[in-house]
């Protein structure tokens, strides 16, 4: 239980110091052990040995399981990467402000944001109790934003203040779901946990849940990027800097997500509630496809490609989950093969970011011969992204069609695979026509964004999402199926 | 199922083959009023030919010199595989008429290249009509082909024509007519007589079979023209093997009719050949297709019939 | 099975490796192509085992994350991994010399090989996940072999075509396995053909089937990707590809044929009347073309026809209960895949060799090469005969085989046997004569003649050691001839293997003698040909030359200046036939008529973009992006209407549900 | 408590009404005072808790005093107009105002129905002020306003819990309170920046990110 708290507290401690740290090595060296010892810690907490904690307020299942390793996975690789990437934009002082003075500058709000933020997102997903949830997951909202203001100009502050905007406005009304919640739980419920409301699902009342669900939904959805409420996600994630966008898409989405299966986990347990709410789940996941699949589509900025994508896979998640059965292992497998490759992409958007200097698609040609190793992955990613086996997404992907079909709903199984397809064909051309072709007449310096900590990263995650599609370790087959159980899921 | 027999017959049939193109002749001089040139003519011109020194283009290759050779083995192989005399072939066997066809075709594709080796215009021309028309007479062939097997329910060729009997005939007489014509019209195609081409013209720009001959020159020349003919006769023996039934007959009888019926075919293409006009090379195709429509049409009338 | 598995292994890693090495180009060479031949040999080992002495292989289980995986080598597999191990070898050594002698050549041995591995596990993948996963891999190995020659745009179109192509297979062939898997309750073949479909889903599982794996071997409307990737890849590519990634559609769909017990007719109507519309459509799309490599593909597509013909034909003879037509059929097929391998990875490369030496593709402007690359002139003209399935070739003996079986099909007493003899012989016939007259005038536009080009710099023919691969597909050409007879023995075998699950037709109800029989004479005739012929022709040359002479200008009719622009060009040559067929075709002609007596300087050209890509997908895809871009105004950066989006879904879902409460 | 309630209701549909930013600063400071006193009532019963008291006591200092300031002293910084230039008129605002008065009072009556809620004239202001909220969200130009807007929400979501009587421990709603705070606080803060970036505070004009355009190089492959 130490562990866990430590998790959520080290971050916050750390993260204030380096506001007043005045060396930047010493910043990002910290920002580095700390990235370290919560990879650590989390690794430490989630092989077991820590058994099932259900406290009142935090607690550890299969879902913050999996959920905490990928976040924390992800951030030591942002931590890496920005080790570098800090380096190749000037940071300058806070501007002063009607006297209040932003302490220190632009990378030191960075540094100390970034642990914030993984702070909010651990406590987002260690904790139990529904208030402290959305506590955390609102207290993302509030640590990312200077992050994607991190540049400072005046697309970044437009992004920055739609996301403040629409997530503040979305999670508000998900803190009315969770009022609607605490109102289903009759006197004698003790714990405002998912376990403790599904040990009297009994005494709830199915009315009060339904409402509560759909607040959840719209509010947590509009965080995690569910179409139509998704509107916030690719101004953010294509303006951020690569690492954050790589957070955001491949964390803190899920920490959204958790949001809503939390919820999830008690309609299992009511009976009428689990229909509606995956009915809902459905129209959702297929809605936020089809959206994908229409922005992805001659999408001239990759960044923002790559920010639909991660729409179009909260989709797939939603759609998994809303399909039960197996479905929701496969979903889970997904989340996690989701948040490893898309992270990288975003990460290897930086690299070519880097060095084109421009997030416009036709600006970028040849990337396999001016930067060997990022086309390499860059092309890797996206084969990997649009579920081509080995990758493990191939895996997820074709075990939802499967339950689809199994509960005999063709339309589903059509749809989905029909904006899959459209995804691809969108993808592929735009993948095709930055990797391949002659080397642009203006000359770049490919070597400028191939250096070892950015290609690092990148590398073990690709790899790890090919091995998983190979290979499912047992430790990581019971974490899903864990999950997938506490969902009223099969296993996979 | 090799007739040791019909081997001698067919050698025969052979030898005397360039007696069908004389015939032929003969009975064009004859409308036209004509003395006419000998029916001997062709054993003249090989002779004459067979003489001679031959000269090459500089442009050719060996495909060229190839090329009378596979026509005239492929041919005579043909030869073989079809029923003589009211009797069964040489060689016969279930598919026999498909490697017959494919003979000849294996013949017509070399003649094609040789006639592109030359790199003359004029053979090219008459080297993409040869293809055209002998892509469209073959289903015709093949079309009526089926309806006999369906009647006989045989599928090799002696087996056909023994099992085709003039009562055959009588129950639907329209379809055996059909066919009949239509091979006719094949047979026309095949061996580039009149109406399809004319083996005598003049002007290069109207020949298909001869112009791709243009640069042969002695013996080369003489064994097309040999194959030639040998091509005539398999055809002939298919279309009297067709008309005519006569396996009940003894072996003298059958050897005097099918030459008389032999004799016949080549004086209806001689008739032909003098009151028909040649036609312009535009509705050639159509003409081809026209044949594969009887034989469609022999087809339909034996589905209603069964 | 162990061997098997060693070769895939062994191949992979030498393209790894070659990979890695690929900065010394010669070792890189050395491994890439070894690991290849050493690897196909290897693998050979166990498949002749299964095929001749018909002995089953240990299964092996893999433990993929969607549960156990079952590999085994049965023998259909054994059968269809021959063609891919056949080209493997022969492409890899044609490929290996060619790197040894220049720079440019092909070497892409990274995804060469992986190619070739995928479609070995594809062909002992007795699972369905495994399957799709070899099927993937194939793909985008092929993919980024297509896209070798990156800097050139049409290469990079093409690729985008196939992958797109084959990825809307792969969704039909999800569909497919996940309906199979979710009614099966397992991903594993075995399960499956336990299961008991209903005749609507074996349906719908036959038809994605045919959607799906018809993509990759050129189904009609779906064949749109196949020219331009055999065009535009380098020649030992496209060969395999050609040779052996096609055929994998069909391994595919005799496979799923196998698992589906209650067969329809319908099916083999489909299929009969696809093959046809393929063939013919195919061959009048070749005859049009003005690229050389292109052409062979579309040859490519028309052979699929015919086998496609051959299959649906077996599939009805199956539910008339014909079990000699039915083995006949499929055997015919099963040889016309192997020979159509043999054939077209010798037509490829040779076709290769010539785009090499005189760098381009163009029909227009070639000619006259035979007489500068007369050994590369013998192979293609070998290589064309058969192909053209004229004796005395191989080709020649399945497309006897597919006829024998139309033949017999005429002699059933039935209306609709007739009409399925007429679709097959008639059919047959015609694309035959239609593949005679493209390699005629393929042959005898690129080899003969004189060269049409006005100046073309001293060409040689190819180095000998180049010749060697050329030499072992030549051989296979006449061993496939000649022991045809014996080989329909096996090949009824392996058909009878894939009809068991639906009539449970006996090995011995194929009546293997009946086509023992005819195949021999056909053997002999054509080997007698081949004798009588080549004696002829070296008599006449050696004995009765005397006084010939090749010294003069071809006979012009009289015309005093004859000129190589005078000859018949490629487009001219196949006019006649294009015009019969323009309907379909729909040619580009560019020119203006030639007018008055005195002519002013005129030109004509005609070319053939295939119809179906212009006609049917172009404005399919164009119709998708005129309905889907309007729909981006939704993100029009207005922060109001965001909020507005919010709010309405939060109300709508309120309202309808909380009504609904 | 239903007095106290009525009252905030009133208070939307003024500042729906209201033209100048000042006032409807101001307006939300007095909604925080109400919104402040609610807790006290909802015990009833006379004694207060202690939580009660803390809450209350944060409620007010944050939401009527510190943010109110916060806000002022933005509007007064940016040269920005202090009209608030709504997109929809004030009358028709309030209107609108009105409907939506109803549609929570439907809701709120679907509800009841299915179970006891302890005060529906609280829970019917919540929702409304929900909604009045994101009306104001939606159709205010300036940043400024919404941030209002997000304030009224915000309040409504308190007033809706409050309503339900759905007790937490008293640590949740202080950490709820901090992160509201910090929340509108950030938002003060970029309200500098936007005014310092564009000098003008009109979030419509916020539209240089969209999807808009349409690449045609991106195209190449796929037009054949």
């Amino acid at each position: 239980m130490i562990t866990a708290y430590a998790l959520i507290i080290l971050p916050v401690i750390t993260g204030v110091i380096s506001l007043f740290i005045s060396s930047e090595r010493v910043r990002r060296n910290l920002l580095m052990i700390v990235a370290f010892i919560h990879l650590f810690m989390s690794i430490l907490l989630c092989n077991g040995s820590a058994g099932e904690l259900n406290g009142v307020w935090l607690g550890l299942d299969a879902l913050s399981r999996l959920f905490l390793v990928i976040t924390s996975l992800l951030f030591t690789g942002s931590a890496i990467y920005s080790m570098v990437y800090l380096d190749k934009h000037p940071h300058f002082n806070g501007p002063a402000i009607a006297g209040l003075r932003m302490p220190g500058n632009s990378n030191a709000i960075f540094a100390a944001c970034m642990q914030l933020f993984l702070a909010a997102m651990s406590l987002s997903i260690l904790s139990m109790h529904f208030g402290l949830q959305w506590i955390g997951i609102e207290a993302t909202t509030l640590a990312s934003t200077p992050l994607i203001y991190y540049h400072r100009n005046r697309r970044s502050l437009e992004a920055a203040w739609k996301y403040m905007i629409l997530c503040s406005v979305g999670i508000a009304l998900a803190l009315m779901g969770v009022f609607f919640l605490a109102m289903t739980t009759s006197s004698h419920v003790q714990q405002f946990t998912p376990a403790g409301l599904s040990l009297f699902s009994g005494y709830l009342k199915v009315e009060w849940l339904k409402v509560a669900f759909i607040f959840f939904l719209v509010g947590y959805g509009t965080k995690m990027g569910l179409a139509p409420m998704h509107t916030w996600l690719p101004d953010a994630h294509s303006e951020a800097p690569s690492p954050v966008s790589a957070m955001l898409s491949g964390a803190l989405l899920n920490c959204a997500f958790l949001g809503i299966l939390r919820i999830y986990q008690v309609c299992v347990a009511v009976p009428g509630a689990a229909v509606f709410a995956n009915e809902l789940l459905i129209i959702f996941g297929l809605l936020s496809l089809a959206v994908s699949g229409i922005f992805i589509l001659h999408q001239p900025d990759y960044k923002r490609m790559l920010a639909y994508s991660s729409v179009e896979h909260m989709g797939i998640l939603a759609l998994g989950v809303g399909l039960g059965g197996s479905a929701i292992a496969a979903a889970m497998l997904h989340a996690a093969g989701h948040s490893l490759v898309k992270a990288s992409l975003f990460l290897l958007s930086g690299n070519v970011l880097a060095v084109y200097a421009s997030k416009k698609v036709e600006d970028v040609k040849a990337l396999l011969k001016a930067m060997p190793l990022t086309g390499a992955l860059w092309l890797a990613g996206f084969f990997a992204i649009t579920g081509t086996p080995p990758f493990t997404t191939f895996n997820s992907e074709f075990a939802i069609v499967r339950v689809a079909l199994q509960s005999g709903s063709w339309k589903v199984a059509t749809l989905y695979l029909l904006f899959l397809l459209l995804v691809f064909i969108g993808m592929l051309t735009i993948f095709m026509h930055m990797c391949f072709g002659k080397k642009g007449e203006q000359e770049v310096d490919g070597t400028a964004g191939e250096s070892f900590w950015q290609i690092l990263p990148p590398v073990v995650f690709l790899t790890t999402a090919l091995l998983l599609g190979l290979y499912l370790p047992d430790f990581v087959r019971n974490t899903i199926d864990g999950a997938a159980l506490l969902l009223g899921g099969k296993a996979l | 199922m090799i007739n040791h027999s019909s081997i001698l017959i067919c050698l025969a049939m052979i030898v005397l083959s360039p007696l069908l193109p004389g015939i032929i002749n003969k009975t064009k001089a004859f409308f036209g009023g004509r003395q006419g040139p000998p029916v001997l003519q062709l054993y003249f011109d090989i002779a004459k030919l067979l003489r001679k020194t031959s000269v090459y283009s500089e442009t050719t290759t060996a495909i060229t010199r190839i090329a009378p050779f596979v026509i005239l083995f492929s041919t005579l192989a043909a030869a073989l595989l079809v029923p003589v005399a009211f009797r069964s072939a040489s060689i016969s066997f279930s598919g026999d008429i498909i490697l017959l066809a494919y003979l000849l075709g294996i013949g017509r594709f070399f003649m094609v290249l040789a006639a592109l080796d030359t790199g003359s215009a004029f053979e090219g021309m008459g080297a993409a009509r040869e293809v055209l028309y002998s892509a469209l007479a073959e289903p015709a062939l093949f079309c009526g082909l089926l309806v006999l097997i369906n009647e006989t329910s045989q599928t090799s060729l002696s087996a056909i024509y023994e099992k085709l009997t003039a009562e055959c005939w009588w129950q639907n007489p329209m379809t055996f007519l059909l066919i009949a014509v239509s091979w006719t019209i094949v047979l026309l195609v095949e061996n580039a007589r009149i109406p399809i081409d004319d083996p005598n013209t003049h002007l290069e720009l109207t020949m298909i079979h001869e112009v791709m001959i243009l640069d042969y020159s002695s013996k080369d020349l003489a064994i097309i023209e040999f194959a030639g003919a040998v091509k005539l006769a398999v055809f002939s023996s298919l279309l009297v093997g067709l008309i005519f039934s006569g396996n009940e007959l003894s072996l003298p009888l059958q050897l005097l009719a099918f030459t008389a019926a032999m004799t016949l075919v080549a004086m209806i293409v001689g008739v032909v050949e003098s009151t028909i006009a040649r036609f312009r090379l535009l509705h050639v195709p159509k003409f081809i297709v026209g044949s594969g429509a009887l034989a469609i049409i022999a087809l339909i009338l034996k589905l209603s019939g069964n | 099975m162990q061997q098997f598995l060693i070769a895939i292994a062994l191949i992979t890693t030498g393209g790894i490796l070659a990979f890695i090495t690929r900065k010394t180009r010669d070792v890189s060479t050395i491994v890439g192509a070894g690991s290849a031949i050493i690897g196909s040999l290897i693998a050979v080992v166990p498949v002749v085992r299964v095929l001749f002495n018909s002995v089953e292989l240990p299964l092996l289980l893999l433990n993929l994350p969607l549960g156990q995986a079952t590999l085994r080598l049965d023998a259909v597999s054994a059968f269809f991994s021959l063609p891919v191990l056949l080209l493997l070898a022969v492409v890899a050594l044609f490929a290996g010399i060619e790197a040894a002698h220049d720079k440019h050549a092909h070497d892409g041995w990274l995804f060469f090989n992986f190619l070739g591995a995928a479609m070995l596990l594809l062909l002992v993948a007795a699972n369905a996940v495994l399957f799709l996963v070899a099927w993937e891999m194939m793909s985008v190995a092929a993919f980024f072999l297509i896209a070798w020659r990156d800097e050139i745009a049409s290469a990079r179109n093409a690729a985008w075509k196939f992958l797109v192509a084959s990825h809307i297979g792969t969704a039909a062939l999800m569909l497919l396995f996940a309906m199979l898997g979710a009614h099966a309750g397992s991903y594993e073949f075995a399960q499956f053909s336990g299961a008991h479909f209903t005749d609507g889903m074996a349906s719908v599982a036959f038809f994605l089937a045919l959607f799906g794996f018809g993509v990759k071997f050129g189904l009609l409307p779906l064949h749109v990707w196949l020219p331009e990737a055999h065009a535009f890849a380098d020649a030992p590519v496209s060969a395999v590809l050609s040779g052996a990634m096609i055929k994998m559609g069909f391994y595919g769909l005799l496979r799923i044929l196998m698992l589906l017990p209650n067969i329809s007719a319908s099916w083999g109507w489909v299929m009969v009347a696809g093959g046809l519309l393929t063939g013919i459509f195919a061959m009048a799309m070749a005859l049009a073309q003005s690229d050389l490599k292109k052409v062979v593909a579309y040859s490519s597509v028309e052979n699929a026809g015919i086998i496609t013909m051959a299959i649906g034909c077996s599939i009805l003879a199956i539910v008339w209960k014909q079990p000699f037509i039915a083995g006949a059929a499929m055997a015919g097929a099963l040889l016309h895949i192997l020979n159509h391998a043999v054939c077209k990875g010798m037509i490829f490369l040779a076709s290769g060799v010539v785009y090499h030496t005189i760098g381009t593709r163009k029909l227009e402007v070639m000619g006259g090469i035979a007489r500068s690359m007369p050994f590369t002139a013998t192979c293609f003209a070998i290589g064309a005969t058969a192909i053209a399935g004229l004796p005395p070739f191989n080709s020649f003996i399945s497309e006897f085989i597919i006829f024998v079986a139309g033949l017999q099909v005429a002699t059933l007493q039935e209306p609709a046997a007739l009409l399925l003899a007429f679709l097959i012989m008639s059919g047959l016939a015609l694309i035959g004569g239609l593949a005679v007259a493209t390699y005629a005038r393929t042959f005898g536009l690129v080899f003969l003649g004189a060269p049409r080009q006005e100046k073309r710099h001293e060409i040689s023919d190819i180095a000998p050691s180049l010749r060697l691969p050329f030499m072992i597909l030549l051989g296979f050409i006449l061993v496939l001839t000649v022991t045809s007879p014996w080989l329909v023995e096996i090949l009824l075998r392996v058909a009878a293997t894939l009809m068991a699950g639906h009539q449970g037709f006996a090995l011995a109800d194929l009546q293997g003698e009946l086509l023992h029989k005819p195949l021999i004479i056909v053997v002999q005739f054509s080997v007698a040909l081949l004798a009588l012929v080549i004696a002829g022709w070296q008599l006449r040359s050696r004995f009765f030359s005397t006084g010939d002479r090749s010294d003069r200008p071809t006979w012009d009719c009289g015309y005093a200046a004859p000129d190589a622009r005078m000859q018949y060009t490629s487009s001219s040559f196949a006019q006649t036939i294009v015009d019969i067929f323009s309907p379909v075709v729909r040619p580009y002609k560019h020119g203006e008529k030639v007018t008055g007596l005195f002519p002013q300087h005129a030109s004509f050209r005609s070319d053939a973009p295939d119809s179906l890509l212009r006609y049917l997908f172009s404005p399919l895809f164009g119709l998708v992006d005129r309905i889907l871009l309007p729909l981006r105004g939704l993100q029009h950066g207005r922060l109001h209407l965001y909020i507005c989006y919010v709010a309405i879904t939060l109300l709508a879902l309120l309202l309808w549900k909380v009504v609904a409460i | 408590m239903n007095g106290i309630a009525t009252l905030l209701a009133i208070t939307c549909l003024l500042l729906l009404g209201s033209s100048r930013i000042l006032v409807s600063i101001r307006m939300v400071a007095f909604q925080g005072v109400l919104l402040g006193l609610l807790p006290l009532f909802v015990s009833g019963t006379g004694h207060i808790g202690v939580s009660a008291l803390i809450l209350t006591v944060t409620n007010i200092g944050l939401k009527s005093i510190l943010l109110p300031w916060l806000l002022t002293r933005a509007l007064f910084a940016s040269g920005a107009r202090r009209e608030i230039e709504p997109f929809i008129g004030f009358g028709t605002s309030i209107l609108s105002g009105v409907f939506l008065l109803a549609v929570s009072g439907y809701i709120v009556n679907r509800l009841q129905s299915t179970a006891a809620i302890s005060s529906s004239i609280t829970l019917i202001a919540g929702f409304f002020m929900v909604f009045s909220g994101l009306f104001l969200l939606i159709t205010r130009r300036k940043a400024l306003t919404q941030t209002l807007g997000f304030l009224v929400l915000e309040n409504g979501v308190f007033t809706t819990g409050l309503s339900l009587g759905s007790e937490f421990s008293v640590y949740v709603e202080l950490g709820i309170l901090l992160d509201v705070f910090v929340g509108i606080f950030l938002m003060g803060i970029m309200l500098f920046h936007i005014d310092r970036e564009f000098d003008h505070l009109d979030v419509d004009r916020f539209n240089e990110l969209s999807d808009l355009a349409v690449d045609v190089v991106s195209n190449e492959e796929a037009s054949e």
